[in-house]
């Protein structure tokens, strides 16, 4: 299983991280740093993982950022590497040509949409398209909530004018 | 006892590599990652860790400022006084070049870095830590440099500190006495050491190379020359002097004798420890009804003559870091919460000799049931102006 | 894995070498300087640029300095991964080391002595001999130091060009600067040689002490440095550098301060008048004590080599304790610093005030800070023995707190109390059993348990305590494993009875047939044949006088201390070790380049 | 009412700042904001300090103040704050908080809600953070789930199936049927989750294996229809179908067909469809085929079926991308013990992955070599690791330190070579050779009884250029007290030995050397005090010298060193006439027992 993504900036900013193993507030600030010391320093042209307490890390740069998940000795190191690029797409699709930035302001969103990707520290699903369907449904949603909340502001405001 | 720093590094707050110069070729960068997973390795916060590091036969040393390290990596038996201190100066010296030290501006300006470091530090050896001369030959505007650019005499002179030539108008000394006043209060509050830490500042605007000279009404100096002491001497602990002070020459006569640096500097330090009563006395009275509910009684009393009166005081009372907004009520001055300070702010605009003002407060949020309480032991008074 | 994936998050662009190579390879004199500075900036952040060697040498021959220093700086990064190419440069070293410029001279004779490449380095003897001689004492200065970094390349080579001659020379320089860098490299020299290379005599000395007047703050720690190895030749000789060196203490570098320390306590060992010393300890406690003012990274460095000094002249700062109370924020590495000295400082007269700052430190939040203040306590307690009952009414104070790591570093000094005074405070152990339950470190267990084997007649259940240890002994690390071992042997041989014979034989057969620890074995088959030869004999020999330890726990070795005071300021004056310990000679192996 | 500052303001406001300490300070001010805020009970910006308080607790300030706040966005009715309220909830809480209790029962709520998008926030917010008590209570409501009609509701279930049974094993029989029933699903995402499901359930029981292995043809299916299918855009990935659920299937068949003749039998056909037809030029093909190897050799597979996995293996090896090697290493390991042979073949380029630069390959390889050596290359190899020993980055010393001691112990063909080699290894510099080996090596050498001569004279010659290794003075101090007469006196010389002259005064020197040292510690003393003791006997002319350097040690403040040196003092002073008794050679703890009990982990303690 996956037991935890990171995603850190080459600066070393957190961006994104979701535990599916528990870890204390302590212990993850530990993983974190730790972790980000070890990735950042690796050359570009050594592979992809480094063994960790026992687990793996499997990380990919991307220009500027680094996606890290952890998962345990014997999973699939190479399909691990699939899943992040899977994400990667299905953000690149959301947010069109996605760049650290949309990350930064809309953190929010990755995170609604990392967990249409995975559960559980488990993949959900295999269809980018899937997934960028349910989110759009689900932002269009909050978006009428917004304009009826909206609205209803309106009339009372007008009514106590 | 031969010694020599190895080479210069400059890391972001990750460990990151900013700049660094290699001296003499036998460490590498990847040396600099080692030092920060060292730093990194233990519980503790890395700013609380010693400023001497080892790692397999390699001793970091360093310093932080803003989210800079600047450090040192060294393999022989070096003068670690000497090169902490030599930290010290390049941070002054960046500052001087690039008005703040930090990440950015080392990466804006790697060119002129280098040269400094190049011209600060010769094969592990602080060489020239003077920044007003530096900048006569290393400029941040590349064009300005001339083939015809040489070392300035300072460099090498006896006086390092200032340059040949100047001149002014106008010939004009200031001079500026700042003290402050140190004291240690243990918990029953027993006054336990108190001391006064002072500091010349001297501004010049001198043509030429002045000789200046200066006199003190130091106990020792009027003893010396046989006149009465009383009441008018002071009684100095330590006396430091600018390097620009002929040392030899204060050792034989107490005369203070030097030419100054141009523009601003300390001329000299002082520290003399005696019994201060402290200006502004604080009393501080914690009561914890609930774990929500916690109740502050602070008195200030000011125990310094009637006539005088200190302005902008300014008590800083810590509260634990997630309090919510606490009722304050206030005698005389206002009081506001600091979270950035993780403290209530008590400000007294004028606080007359012989008064005594209270503060009253009252912390009602919820206060979480996992979080470590921090001991409220001590209120410190900040700055008190005459 | 690359190729498809490039364009998610990108900004950077690809042939980024190739258009380098062309910029460089420009007519236009500001294409090619920007060119060079990329590529400078290129190897800061640690891309590998050194393909471009030859097109960045190429670049050398410029009228630019900037240029110019930026092309050195390249080469001195690959030049080693490029010997052969290397070469290219030496003409330009020669030509500038004679340029009228003495900016450019001196950046050439410094720039080449960091060229590690042994081929090279013959080229480079005839300008260094050269800038020597130069005019400008700004060449000269930096000459001095090249002399000291060809030595590291190729010693033989600066013995057979006498350039070791010239340098000495240099120390009767005019030129203050030029003599300290002369000094700082003779220095070093001298350090990696067993020849007597460098020695300063009566007419050096007297030059040295000239400078040290002149030069800067650095210069003057090099000189400093220097004569701190100056063996006087009596005490006049010595009083008289003292002198010299005293005003030295007024300096604001923190430095000098150290060095000029450094250099009157080695002569004040030859110094015989009382007085003289008694002055020069009174002169020295004021900087001493300043230091502590400094930065907290400085202070760190001080307190270090104060807690030598104090070792050694305990006089010196008798009366100052206080300085060494921590500040509430004074950082860890500090407090814990200051805490040794206070211990080394605490006297009779000074007792109380101490143990109230140490109480309060041992409710902090620091966990290593509170167990250093209660062993302090304890040290305390050893230490004065007129003193020792309110040490350990303090230590008792805090035991009843019952904090755990309290409790066991409580307990650890409490076994060093009653080795110190015996039959004293005996009466506390009842107190101690009431812990035993929650003792989890090594070290607070095994003292705990020779407490109860010290003291098995007085006891009355000290069966059963060792008992309630026993059933984990093949778990337990060797340190518990060992006084356990001895506990029961003692017990054994102050009753006799049944429970102790039984118990007795369970620990021998577990120390002996039931580890591997070759030294638990050894241990335990000495006592069981020391047992079964002759009982009486085993009496006399467990259970033999002890002497009373005293407190030097912290006191080191007289002749470790007097290499450490001559190395005052260094890192073997921080770390408390002889240089040899941490220095190694050897170049250590090329690392990977891992990019 | 105070609005506070937008999101997006904050967030500039924290990036605009230069230093920590300024950040701190711009976080510090917010917190207080938001905690006002949550004390006044502000409903209409409680979403946006909600996410406010998600930044902030990613820069890795505490937040657990607002946790409440999470709660009651999820107790309220809209979409809008459920969604942010579940959001926080997974980012702020973790299982082990006791608030996450207070949750159950709007999670029990939502879990039916008609609105598939917040039952689906449910089940994801459950699936990633439940405790084992809430699992417990919501484990029908999710069961009840596994069999709705929405697709989208069927695969959230069945992961947070996959998150209840791990917290509680009880409850995979509930969920064994249901789960087998999920395979026939048409919808992809559902049936990688119901096949990720089968597999945890598998996993824990054996009761939900032998169920799955009824299914095997089930499984094959799937895949077939993924391998022969032509080309399906949704799920393409690089021209291969879904390569996500053909790994997870594959990984499932492993499972299944471990120990299994008959299942074996039914899939090997499609794996060796997988194997072959698999184009290995892309991540997602290499992903496949790495997991079909490991799958092939797991399974009671026949002959043909491993040699093209071996094939693969070797391809693998061969790549230049490091990935791809790094999983060969990791799989070949996998391989050795069923088949050597294929893996001796690629000895030479596994022993230079030991030297990558790549640590991640390094740990790898050196895993691999060890599973490699065998008598006959024990030496050859050997040779390689401790010469790789000595320039090898620090942090890799003390793993390659602990395998080559293991290897020479499991494979040394004769003694005198085992003692060797350890000598070797124990004068490196640093201490890396762990306390179990030197023990095992002394245990090795009193054994040893034709060599302790040639033994404590290698040790003594390894002293001479001693540089503080705890390891060897440990060793050669119970060596040269135990041997002691044998290194003045030459017995047993070896032959072709090299000759050494030593002195009783020289034995003693190497003790003193050891116990005046500043590095030695205070174990490593008490060795050189019984040392002394024992050659107190042993020698005759160092008697003085031996009472010299044990008496300092009477004021020790270390315990054991100070009773050792009085009770040594008193037997050199006052029973001379005992001492040659107690301190005679000292009773060999016996080689095979010991091996064979240290074997079973049993009997010997090895602290």
């Amino acid at each position: 299983m996956i037991h935890f993504v990171l995603l850190i900036s080459r600066q070393g900013k957190v961006r994104l991280t979701k535990w599916y193993s528990p870890y204390t507030q302590k212990e993850r600030t530990k993983v974190i740093r730790e972790l980000s010391g070890v990735i950042l320093s690796r050359g570009p042209k050594l592979c992809n993982f480094v063994e960790w307490r026992g687990l793996k890390v499997v990380y990919k740069r991307y220009a500027s950022l680094y996606f890290c998940m952890c998962i345990d000795a014997d999973d699939n190191e190479l399909e691990t590497l699939e899943i992040i690029h899977h994400f990667v797409e299905i953000l690149d699709r959301y947010f069109g040509n996605v760049c650290e930035l949309d990350l930064i302001f809309n953190f929010h969103k990755a995170y609604y949409i990392l967990d249409e990707v995975l559960i559980a520290g488990e993949l959900q699903e295999s269809s980018k398209k899937s997934v960028a369907r349910v989110i759009a449904a689900q932002d269009t949603l909050v978006e009428n909530a917004k304009e009826q909340a909206g609205s209803i502001t309106n009339m009372i405001a007008q009514a106590t004018k | 006892m031969a010694g020599a720093a190895s080479a210069v590094f400059l890391l972001d707050m990750k460990g990151r590599v900013l700049v660094w110069r290699d001296y003499r070729g036998d460490v590498s960068a990847a040396q600099a990652e080692r030092f920060f997973s060292k730093l990194m390795d233990g519980e503790t916060d890395p700013s609380s860790h010693e400023p001497v590091v080892f790692d397999d036969g390699v001793t970091y040393l360093f310093i932080q400022y803003n989210n800079v390290y600047v450090m040192t990596a060294s393999r022989q038996n070096c003068n670690a006084a000497s090169l902490l201190l030599f930290l010290h100066r390049v941070v002054d010296v960046f500052k001087h070049y690039f008005e703040e030290l930090e990440e950015e501006s080392l990466r804006d300006n790697f060119v002129v870095v280098y040269e400094l470091l190049d011209e600060m530090m010769d094969f592990g050896y602080p060489q020239y830590t003077e920044a007003k001369i530096l900048s006569e030959f290393i400029k941040t505007d590349a064009y300005k440099i001339e083939m015809t650019t040489r070392p300035p005499m300072a460099v090498t002179n006896a006086v390092s500190w200032r340059m040949e030539g100047i001149k002014y108008k106008k010939n004009e000394v200031f001079l500026d006495v700042v003290e402050s006043v140190n004291i240690l209060v243990n918990s029953n509050s027993q006054l336990v050491r108190s001391d006064v830490v002072g500091a010349l500042k001297m501004r010049t605007y001198l043509s030429g190379m002045p000789e200046c000279k200066l006199g003190l009404n130091d106990r020792v100096l009027l003893e010396a020359q046989g006149r009465a002491t009383k009441g008018k001497a002071i009684d100095l602990d330590d006396i430091k002097f600018h390097q620009c002070v002929r040392l030899a020459r204060f050792e034989n006569d107490r005369t203070i004798s030097f030419i100054p640096p141009d523009g601003a500097f300390d001329l000299m330090t002082y520290r003399l420890s005696t019994q201060v009563r402290p200006l502004i006395w604080v009393e501080a009275q914690v009561e914890r009804h609930s774990r929500s509910r916690v109740e502050y009684m602070v008195k200030a009393r000011s125990q310094f003559k009637e006539r005088s009166t200190a302005t902008n005081v300014e008590i800083e009372l810590p509260v634990p870091s997630d309090a919510t907004t606490p009722a304050v009520r206030t005698s005389m001055g206002s009081a506001v919460y600091a979270p950035e300070r993780e403290a209530l702010l008590w400000k007294i605009k004028s606080f007359p000799g012989g008064k005594e003002y209270m503060l009253r407060a009252k912390n009602s949020g919820k206060v979480s049931q996992d979080h470590r309480e921090k001991r409220i032991s001590s209120a410190s008074v900040g700055t008190v102006y005459y | 894995m690359s190729g498809h994936d490039s364009k998610y998050f990108t900004t950077t662009k690809k042939g980024e070498i190739h258009e380098l190579k062309e910029e460089l390879n420009s007519q236009y004199k500001d294409k090619k300087k920007d060119a060079v500075k990329k590529v400078i900036a290129a190897m800061t952040v640690g891309k590998d640029v050194s393909m471009l060697f030859t097109d960045v040498v190429n670049c050398m021959q410029t009228e630019n300095l900037e240029l110019k220093k930026l092309v050195y700086l390249y080469l001195i990064n690959y030049a080693k991964s490029h010997p052969d190419l290397a070469i290219l440069a030496v003409n330009t070293f020669v030509k500038d080391s004679q340029d009228p410029n003495p900016l450019i001279r001196a950046l050439a004779v410094r720039t080449m002595g960091c060229i590690r490449v042994d081929k090279i380095t013959e080229y480079l003897c005839d300008p260094l001999q050269r800038c020597l001689k130069d005019e400008d004492p700004y060449v000269r200065k930096t000459a001095a130091i090249c002399v000291a970094k060809l030595h590291d390349i190729n010693a033989e080579l600066v013995e057979d060009r006498g350039f070791l001659e010239a340098l000495k020379d240099m120390i009767s320089d005019s030129n203050p600067m030029v003599v300290a860098n002369a000094v700082a490299a003779l220095a070093e020299i001298q350090e990696g040689s067993s020849k007597v290379i460098f020695e300063i005599t009566n007419h050096t000395l007297f030059k040295l002490l000239a400078a040290l007047n002149e030069c800067t703050e650095w210069g003057q720690v090099f000189i400093l440095d220097a004569l701190s190895k100056y063996k006087a030749k009596d005490a006049r000789d010595a009083e008289n550098i003292v002198e010299r060196v005293t005003p030295r203490l007024q300096h604001a570098n923190c430095a000098v301060v150290l060095s000029a320390v450094k250099v009157i306590l080695q002569q004040m060992e030859l110094i015989t008048s009382v007085d003289v010393v008694r002055n020069l300890c009174k002169k020295m406690a004021p900087p001493l004590v300043t230091l502590l003012s400094a930065e907290p990274e400085i202070q760190y460095v001080a307190l270090r080599n104060i807690n030598l000094i104090v070792q050694r002249r305990p006089s010196i700062l008798a009366h100052e304790i206080k300085v060494f109370f921590c500040k509430y924020n004074d950082p860890i590495y500090v407090k814990m610093e200051k805490l040794e000295i206070m211990i080394k400082l605490a006297s009779d007269r000074n007792i109380d005030q101490v143990l109230l700052e140490f109480k309060e430190y041992a409710t902090e939040v620091d966990v290593d800070f509170v167990r250093k203040a209660v062993r302090a306590i304890g040290r305390c307690a050893i230490k004065l023995d007129r003193a020792a009952e309110r040490c350990i009414n303090v230590l008792l104070e805090l035991i009843k707190i019952k904090v755990n790591y309290v409790v066991q570093e409580a307990i650890i000094v409490i076994k060093d109390i009653f080795r110190r005074y015996p039959n004293m405070y005996e009466s506390i152990i009842a107190t101690l059993c009431e812990s035993l339950d929650n003792l989890d470190e090594p070290e607070a267990k095994a003292s705990m348990i020779w407490i109860i084997g010290e003291y098995a007649e007085r006891i009355d259940n000290a069966d059963e305590l060792l008992e309630s240890f026993l059933e984990s002994f093949p778990e337990e690390p060797a340190q518990v494993q060992l006084q356990l071992l001895t506990a029961a042997v003692k017990l054994f041989l102050k009753k006799p009875t049944e429970g102790p014979q039984q118990m007795i034989q369970v620990v021998l057969n577990n120390a002996t047939q039931e580890t591997d620890n070759p030294d638990l074995r050894d241990r335990a088959y000495v006592y069981w044949r020391l047992l079964s030869t002759d009982p009486e004999a085993a009496k006399d020999v467990v259970l033999a006088e002890k002497p009373t330890i005293s407190d030097d726990s912290n006191m080191l070795d007289p002749s470790l201390l007097d290499d450490l005071l001559a190395n005052i300021a260094t890192l073997a004056s921080v770390y408390h070790k002889p240089a040899e310990a941490f220095v190694s000679r050897t170049r250590p192996t090329q690392t990977r380049d891992e990019d | 009412l105070k609005m506070g500052t937008r999101l997006r303001d904050m967030i500039r406001a924290v990036r605009a700042c230069k230093t920590a300490a300024e950040e701190r300070g711009v976080i510090a001010k917010e917190c207080a904001n938001l905690r006002n805020a949550f004390k006044e009970n502000d409903q209409d910006y409680r979403h946006r300090n909600v996410a406010k308080l998600m930044f902030i607790h990613m820069l890795g300030y505490p937040t657990h103040f607002g946790q409440m706040e999470c709660l009651k966005l999820i107790a309220s009715g809209g979409f809008p704050e459920k969604r942010i309220g579940y959001l926080g909830l997974m980012l702020l809480l973790d299982e082990r908080q006791e608030v996450l209790m207070l949750v159950t029962n709007s999670l029990k709520n939502d879990l039916n809600h008609k609105n598939q998008f917040i039952a689906g926030l449910a089940l994801c917010a459950l699936g990633n953070i439940c405790s084992a008590e809430m699992a417990r209570d919501l484990a029908p409501e999710v069961e009840k789930l596994l069999h709705n009609n929405n697709s989208y509701i069927r695969k959230k279930a069945a992961l947070c199936s996959v998150r209840i049974v791990r917290k509680v094993p009880d409850l995979i029989e509930y969920f064994t049927n249901p789960a087998v029933g999920l395979l026939t699903d048409k919808h992809h995402g559902v049936l990688i989750a119901a096949v990720k499901l089968c597999h945890e359930l598998c996993q824990n029981s054996e009761a939900a294996l032998e169920q799955m292995r009824k299914q095997v043809q089930t499984l094959v299916r799937i895949l077939k229809n993924m391998v022969v299918s032509g080309y399906a855009p949704e799920y393409d990935v690089g021209g291969i179908t879904d390569p996500f659920l053909q790994i997870r299937v594959l990984r499932l068949l492993r499972f299944v067909g471990k120990g299994d003749a008959d299942s074996s039998d039914v899939m090997s056909d499609i794996l060796a469809q997988v194997a072959t037809n698999t184009e290995g030029n892309k991540n997602a093909g290499n992903a496949i085929l790495y997991e079909c190897v490991l799958t092939i050799m797991a399974i009671e597979a026949i002959g043909g079926l491993r040699v093209l996995a071996v094939n693969i293996l070797g391809r693998f090896l061969a790549n230049r991308d490091n990935n791809i090697r790094y999983v060969a290493l990791n799989t070949l390991v996998k391989v050795v013990s069923v088949d050597t042979q294929a893996v001796q073949r690629h000895r030479t380029t596994i022993v230079e992955c030991v030297k990558d630069s790549d640590v991640s390959i390094r740990r790898r390889a050196l895993e691999l070599v060890y599973a490699l050596v065998n008598q006959s290359n024990v030496k050859a190899l050997t040779k390689e690791l401790l010469e790789y020993l000595k320039v090898s980055d620090q942090e890799f010393k003390s793993d390659l330190t602990a395998k080559i001691c293991s290897l020479v112990q499991k494979f040394a063909p004769e003694k005198q070579w085992y003692i060797d080699q350890h000598i070797l290894v124990m004068a490196e510099p640093g201490n890396y050779v762990k306390e179990e080996v030197l023990r095992t090596l002394i245990v090795v050498i009193s054994n040893a009884t034709e060599l302790h001569g040639y033994t404590v004279r290698q040790l003594y010659r390894a002293m001479q250029r001693w540089s503080g290794q705890e390891g060897l003075a440990q060793v050669a101090l119970w060596c040269i007290g135990e041997y002691g007469e044998m290194l003045i006196n030459h017995l047993n010389e070896l032959p072709g030995e090299e000759p050494l002259t030593v002195t009783e005064s020289d034995a003693v020197d190497v003790i003193e050397t050891v116990i005046k040292d500043v590095r030695s510690s205070s174990n490593t003393q008490a060795f050189a005090l019984t040392a002394l003791l024992k050659l107190s006997s042993r020698f005759s002319s160092t008697t003085q010298r031996i009472k010299d350097l044990i008496k300092p040690h009477k004021g020790s403040l270390t315990l054991e060193l100070q009773q050792r040196s009085i009770e040594f003092g008193a037997i050199l002073n006052r029973h001379d006439n005992i001492k040659g008794q107690l301190v005679e050679r000292m009773p060999v703890l016996d080689e095979a027992t010991y091996v064979s009990k240290k074997a079973d982990g049993t009997g010997i303690a090895l602290a």
